[in-house]
């Protein structure tokens, strides 16, 4: 246990600069970007001057590492400033927008994990089966499936030609639950063709080789069936795969969300940030950075917690 | 096969100029004729009742809600619901009408006088009155934070003369001023609520429209609910109108079709089969001054030759374009102002037929033998790459490679105006309630949408001058109709049609009708069933 | 010291540490050892598992820096020349590892890896730099045929031949030798063994010959030091050590030796060592190996005994050295 | 070689298919020009969204152009911006994974924390972000997307050099005196490469997804040039219209991706000493 403090404490310890590197690289390409918000702001009145003027107004005339060192002073003070482009507090935004990308990140990976892992299993017990090679096809479809054109098969199949889901948008969790899960069931599914692939994938290479070890062969030769075997060995062995596989989906399930609402005209975070990118809407781009950062870092902190549990050889090295 | 395109072309021209506007309003929209008037919407089907809620797809976010400080022209229906403006306009051809001021005058060239309806209180119950307007009048024209300051240019003083009567001083003659009025610098706002909440008037607003803000969950969704104490009687219909903000229209209409909205805008034409194809949606139509057009560098190689300019104007087949593009559904350009404006003129409308031999011939005498390249400015988006993709190949025919550069509105906006980056710009003039606006910010020295900064030819500045000091509308219409001739005499841009508003909603919409600014609002509707 | 002439090798209070893991803590493999290698002798060094002997191995050849004293090669430190000198001078002290196969990268032929010490030295044409390598396969007993081969293709046997033919194209001074036999098979040790011994009489070879096998040491050295946590516990000539031992810990390996030795070299009875060797992180107060002496006393835990040279060329490190063996002899 | 090749692809028929595959990819995309039956860029307005006919074996698009000539001219365009992607990543990832895994040290330290700051946000942000930065185009989305891939290479090289600097021919080699350069060219680049070259396989097939991904979101190929993404993006415009635009790019895109997959999984057992041995 004391090993697992002091892990977390050097974990800790690496958040900071992880997060300034993050935050400041955002901040740098941002810059890199041509045009500025300015003209978007001035709009249809558009005048050199008007332009000028609420440049200065927003501070965007100030040298780059001013306006990052004082995005930097007020996020140590909690304050994610206002959206350039809608005024509204960033923090607001990210509290409003991420549990809707949330939701659907979450029910993907639940339904990665609860379709992937029986698939995995009834796989990597049976190798070589014509079941195995089937479960294998699906997988590899699976990681090579873009999960936008699934998306957007989806929505042709399901939302337009059946009308059983909603073709777009969504719905906060705490206002309506059904009809929020209902939003989020195809997007979701476009996600998790990915996360069920990745699962079963790894899983399945995970278990043939615990399976196939000396330990457990021994093991079989004392006459334990292979059910027990998997139960009590395999699959608590297996945990440590199944951990890291759900931090890395996680990741990219975050990732892939972007491309995803898109396709649903989803007001979740990655149209937020996408938008904000392209607008140069430095507020947002940030803020919405510093949570996905802070969300990636604490789940891979959770994660390294569990291995520590799960196998403390881990958390001495 | 040219000659045949040819007449198509006139044929449909022909079709253009032979219906009025009425008459061509009421074919598209499926409505009877209009009177044009507040009154209105006397329809066939069923009365006019209260009580509802429209849920409306929008395309965009709105920059703000307080119409001061915002910028983009996709605002308009968001803010037309919460803010009613000085002066109002006739859908049909946009002539003004009387708004939150019942009347208004020129006394002299220099003196505008407006007469404001009494007793109209803002949803905060503050009364809309003189002071109000002239509290208005000056945040608009001088505030820090005003984005509208250059509508305003020509108000030098405004006085409170009367309880309900505000008098403008201006610098100089300035016909434009009423319907400028019916834009975001005639939209009112309670004084109080702009002292009191200062930046977050932005996004929490109180005007004296029909509906009140309630709530704007951004780039998701805006709420407004009926005002009680709106001054005309009887209205609005709608208890409120919510406004989801679904920024690509394929899903945008989906969310129509799937039923989860009833009404939307700003579609493109294209969409039409699928609004027919869908079940109980209604397609509504109707031209717009919204101009897809090629914005052209005049101040420097290859475009500060007139005849390289011509040749993009001959080079490029708007009938095909429209075609192609828009399904034949919009209506092709040649002037800045569509058919059905007031000021358009009729006599150039056959001032550039597509001629691709002609275009090269002017190509060769500027020089070009082998043609030439040109550099464009383009968007991202899948309309606009479609666009560049049918413009490529007509201009190919014609010895005229676009190469294009493409990049976000913002970015590609500052590029071309700004930066003077690129020959030439594909994008839209979405059009301003008097057409004096768009030819000053157009072509005018200075301009920000003329990249050159300077006037292409000298007798552009009279000739805008004189758009503005004309009083009545047939004079005004002269004066206009000389402007035109020189920016197409000149071919200061390539014009390539003027977009048709496309909306669609369910059957339980109804008394919607369209406006030829293309900006939809909702008063006369009302929900049956 | 006995010999004459200048040591090949020379180490003073060397000791190496490692930082662990755990804020501050160090381990100490080698903890103080001084010693010099004659020209032409063998010095074996002997140990159990953990005792720092492979750390001090490395340390000779410069693959690990001193934390403290110095390692000197010839009279000169290596760690005050430049870069490039010392990669000159190196190459004059090689060793061999206890793993014939990961010592050979599994993507060169045996004849690229042979002909490597030549390549990296490029003071030959390609042609001569083949010849010299092929000449050395031939040497060591492997035929030619072996050398566009791969190394998982060859026996262990095979492979360690391989790498004493290579270490031999520099001609070095010194050889380490860290328990080169241990990975091969029983059958082919004394093969191996007899090589080195053959070699080393054919080029006048230099060895430090470290492993836990008082067998192997006792049949190729001609002195031996026994080392224990990182320290030296007893170091002579190898009959003296092996036939008179001085310090318990060399007369409990010598009567744990389960190959045959010669009845002169078995101790009387057998002594087995207790427990674990103790962490090097946090070596015993005093004496180090007074936690698993069969004959401590009180003195061992306070005080460190002394580093005695009891008989010429013989040193130990025990308070009761002489007394307690004898005693038990 | 080729031989043994064959052999293999013989014995695998899944990863030889996929070989087969793109291989003919390959070829087909240097001879689009003559192997397709239309220009790309061909425009009928009057036979627009066309069922598959005779004339256009699976339609036409929007602007009536032959879809299956756009296919095959896209190819080239696919192939490119997959191998850029990766040939970017490459040449920044394997260098810098090598220089922090071999020095070790506080360049390991600031090169691993920055990986690691690059890592903890989704890759198609940080792709559309340095986009911007560069202008939009297939060529920059891609050095976008190679830019972004090369922290994961650079993390699998430096865990490998970790892993190879530590084997005992590295010492040796040491020993004899070999410069660094050598020890990181003979020695530790062969040895850890192994799997990069998995990875690289797998790395096109995302490549391949992601610059589909960049061109639906209008930041990749630009006009008039074809490209499966585009395509797609396209496609999605007509949903109601015509879902059947959809399907032969998005096919295409899932054919190309899982023969990359095939090859790469392929890949890492036939290189995996530990899987022959099995």
């Amino acid at each position: 246990m004391h090993g697992t403090l002091r892990m977390i404490g050097r974990r800790l310890s690496q958040i900071i600069p992880v997060i300034l590197l993050a935050t400041f690289v955002v901040f740098g390409l941002l810059q890199l970007v041509p045009g500025d918000i300015a003209v978007t702001l001035a709009g249809d009145n558009a005048t050199d001057v008007r332009i000028a003027q609420i440049r200065q107004s927003y501070g965007l005339d100030r040298p780059f590492l001013v306006q990052y060192a004082s995005w930097l002073w007020n996020a140590m003070h909690l304050d994610l400033s206002r959206s350039y482009l809608s005024n509204e507090p960033v923090l607001d935004q990210i509290l409003h927008r991420f549990p809707t990308s949330l939701l659907i990140v979450g029910l993907a990976l639940v339904v990665s994990l609860v379709v992937g892992i029986p698939l995995g299993i009834l796989a990597a017990t049976r190798p070589g089966s014509r079941l195995d090679t089937a479960v294998t096809s699906f997988a590899s479809l699976g990681v090579a499936l873009p999960n936008f054109w699934l998306a957007m098969i989806l929505v042709a199949t399901f939302a337009l030609s059946y009308n059983w889901f909603p073709a777009t948008g969504s719905v906060a969790l705490g206002k309506d639950p059904s009809k929020a899960l209902l939003h989020a069931a195809l997007p979701a599914l476009a996600l998790a063709a990915g996360g069920v692939a990745e699962v079963v994938r790894q899983l399945r290479s995970a278990l043939i080789e615990i399976l196939s070890s000396q330990y457990v062969r021994t093991l079989r030769a004392k006459g334990l069936s292979s059910a027990s075997i998997l139960w009590k060995h395999g699959l608590k062995n297996v945990s440590v795969t199944l951990l890291t596989v759900i931090g890395l989906l996680v990741n990219r399930l975050l990732g892939a969300t972007v491309v995803v609402e898109a396709v649903f005209a989803i007001p979740g975070m990655g149209s937020l940030i996408v938008n904000a990118a392209i607008h140069k809407d430095f507020p947002v781009v940030q803020g919405v950075v510093l949570a996905m950062v802070v969300i990636v870092i604490c789940l891979n902190l959770l994660i390294d917690v569990l291995y520590t549990i799960l196998d403390p050889r881990v958390g001495l090295k | 096969m040219k000659s045949n395109d040819q007449k198509k072309v006139a044929a449909s021209m022909g079709n253009w100029i032979g219906l009025d506007r009425r008459g061509f309003l009421a074919l598209l929209g499926g409505l009877p004729a209009l009177s044009g008037t507040l009154s209105g919407s006397a329809l066939a089907q069923g009365t006019p009742h209260k009580g509802g809620i429209l849920r409306v797809s929008a395309p965009a976010n709105p920059s703000s809600l307080d119409p001061a400080t915002g910028g983009a022209g996709s605002d308009h229906v968001f803010l037309y619901t919460m803010f009613d403006t000085l002066v109002a306009y006739d859908y049909a051809s946009l002539q003004p009408i009387p708004g939150l001021a019942e009347s208004w005058s020129f006394p002299d060239p220099t003196t505008f006088v407006l007469n404001i309806r009494p007793g109209v209180l803002f949803h905060d119950g503050t009364q809309c009155d003189a002071a109000a307007v002239k509290f208005n009048l000056d945040r608009n024209r001088s505030g820090e934070r005003s984005n509208i300051r250059p509508d305003l240019e020509t108000v030098t003083d405004v006085t409170v003369s009367g309880p309900n009567q505000v008098t403008l001083k201006l610098s100089q003659p300035d016909t434009a001023l009423p319907l400028i009025l019916s834009d975001r610098a005639g939209m009112m706002c309670s004084p109080m609520a702009v002292q009191e909440r200062g930046k977050d008037h932005d996004r929490n607003p109180v005007g004296a429209g029909p509906w009140k803000f309630v709530s704007w969950a951004n780039a998701e969704k805006i709420v407004v609910t009926r005002n009680e104490q709106y001054w005309r009687p009887g209205r609005p219909y709608l208890d409120g109108v919510e406004l989801s903000i679904i920024t690509e229209i394929n899903t945008g209409l989906r969310s129509v079709i799937a039923g989860q909205n009833d009404f939307i805008y700003f579609l493109s034409p294209q969409q039409k089969q699928v609004i027919d194809r869908a079940k109980g949606l209604t397609a509504v139509s109707g031209p717009t001054l919204y101009c897809v057009q090629l914005y052209l560098n005049w101040g420097r190689p290859p475009f500060n030759d007139v005849r390289v300019r011509q040749a993009m104007n001959y080079a490029v087949d708007r009938e095909e374009f429209n075609k192609a593009t828009m399904n034949g559904l919009s209506e092709p350009a040649v002037l800045t102002l569509p058919a059905a404006h007031w000021a358009h003129d009729k006599a150039l409308d056959n001032a550039y037929p597509y001629d691709p031999d002609k275009a090269r011939r002017l190509l060769a005498e500027a020089g070009y033998k082998d043609g030439i390249d040109i550099n464009m400015i383009g968007y991202t988006d899948q309309r606009s790459q479609q666009r560049q993709e049918v413009l490529i190949e007509q201009y190919k025919k014609a010895g005229i490679r676009l190469h294009f550069t493409n990049g976000s509105l913002a970015e590609m906006s500052a590029a071309f105006l700004s930066e003077r980056k690129g020959d030439g710009f594909l994008s839209a003039w979405t059009g301003r309630p008097d057409p004096s606006l768009t030819y000053q910010l157009l072509f005018g020295a200075g301009a920000y949408y003329n990249p050159s900064r300077v006037e292409a030819v000298p007798e552009i500045g009279p000739a805008l001058r004189a758009t503005r000091a004309a009083e009545d509308i047939e004079s005004r219409k002269k004066a206009f109709a000389v402007l035109q001739r020189l920016v197409t005499d000149n071919a200061l841009v390539v014009p390539l049609l003027f977009q048709f508003e496309m909306d669609a909603h369910n059957a339980k919409v109804k008394g919607y009708r369209p406006n030829l600014l293309g900006k939809p609002k909702f008063e006369d509707v009302y929900l049956e069933g | 010291m006995s010999g004459a002439g200048s040591p090949v090798v020379r180490a003073e209070n060397l000791r190496i540490g490692f930082p662990t893991q755990n804020r501050g803590e160090t381990v100490r493999a080698v903890d103080g050892v001084d010693f010099a290698i004659e020209p032409g002798e063998t010095f074996g060094v002997i140990g159990e598992s953990g005792s720092g002997k492979t750390t001090l191995g490395r340390a000779v050849v410069c693959l690990l820096k001193p934390s403290e004293g110095r390692i000197l090669h010839g009279g000169t430190d290596p760690y005050t020349l430049s870069a490039s000198e010392l990669r000159h001078r190196r190459r004059a002290f090689q060793i061999i590892f206890q793993d014939p196969n990961a010592a050979l990268n599994p993507r060169m032929t045996i004849l690229d890896s042979i002909r490597e010490p030549l390549d990296i030295a490029a003071e030959m044409p390609r042609a001569e730099r083949d010849r010299r390598a092929l000449e050395m396969l031939d040497r060591v007993g492997l035929r030619s045929d072996f050398a566009q081969r791969y190394p998982h293709e060859l026996s262990g046997g095979q492979k360690q031949r391989i790498n004493i033919a290579r270490v031999l194209t520099v001609r070095p001074q010194l050889i380490v030798c860290d328990e080169v036999v241990a990975a091969l098979d029983v059958s082919i040790r004394a093969d191996i063994l007899n090589l080195f011994a053959d070699l080393q009489r054919e080029f006048g070879l230099t060895y430090l010959f470290i492993t836990h096998d008082l067998g192997v040491v006792a049949h190729v050295s001609s002195r031996i030091a026994v080392m224990y946590l990182g320290r030296f516990m007893e170091m002579g000539p190898a009959e003296a050590l092996t036939r008179q031992p001085l310090h318990p810990y060399t007369e409990a390996l010598l009567s744990a030796e389960p190959i045959p030795l010669p009845s002169t070299m078995r101790g009387a009875r057998r002594i087995i060592l207790q427990g674990e060797i103790p962490s090097p992180t946090d070596p015993p107060s005093g004496c180090r190996f007074r936690t698993r002496c069969p004959a401590m006393q009180g003195i061992c835990a306070t005080d460190e005994p002394e580093w005695r040279e009891l008989t010429p060329g013989h040193f130990v490190a025990c308070h009761f050295a002489g007394s307690v063996t004898g005693n038990s002899r | 070689m080729i031989r043994s090749v064959l052999r293999w692809a013989w014995r695998n028929p899944a990863a030889g298919g996929s070989l087969v595959f793109l291989v003919g990819l390959f070829i087909l995309a240097v001879l689009a020009p003559v192997v397709a039956p239309y220009s790309p860029t061909a425009q009928n307005a009057n036979d627009t969204l066309a069922e598959p006919s005779l004339q256009h074996w699976i339609g036409t698009d929007d602007l009536g152009r032959d879809i299956l000539s756009r296919l095959i001219h896209g190819a080239p365009a696919t192939l490119y911006a997959s191998f850029l992607a990766v040939t970017v990543a490459c040449v920044i990832g394997i260098p810098i994974g090598l220089l922090a895994g071999f020095l070790g040290g506080w360049v390991d330290d600031v090169i691993s924390r920055v990986i690691d700051a690059l890592l903890s946000f989704p890759a198609i942000v940080l792709a559309i972000g340095v986009t911007g930065a560069l202008g939009i185009g297939l060529t920059n989305g891609m050095l976008a997307v190679g830019i972004v891939f090369s922290p994961q290479l650079a993390r699998l090289v430096r865990a490998q050099t970790l892993v190879v600097k530590q084997e005992l021919y590295v010492d040796a080699a040491r020993c004899f005196g070999a410069s660094l350069g050598r020890i990181i060219l003979r020695h530790i680049m062969p040895n850890a490469i192994q799997p990069v070259i998995v990875q690289v396989t797998l790395l096109l097939a995302v490549a391949l997804l992601a610059e589909a991904s960049l061109s639906f979101l209008g930041l990749g190929v630009q006009p008039p040039q074809p490209s499966w993404g585009a395509m797609l993006a396209r496609a999605y415009t007509y949903m109601e219209i015509a879902p059947e635009q959809m399907y032969a790019p998005g096919i295409a895109i899932l054919l190309t991706a899982l023969a990359f997959n095939t090859l790469g999984e392929a890949l890492r057992v036939a290189l995996d000493p530990t899987m022959k041995r099995r």
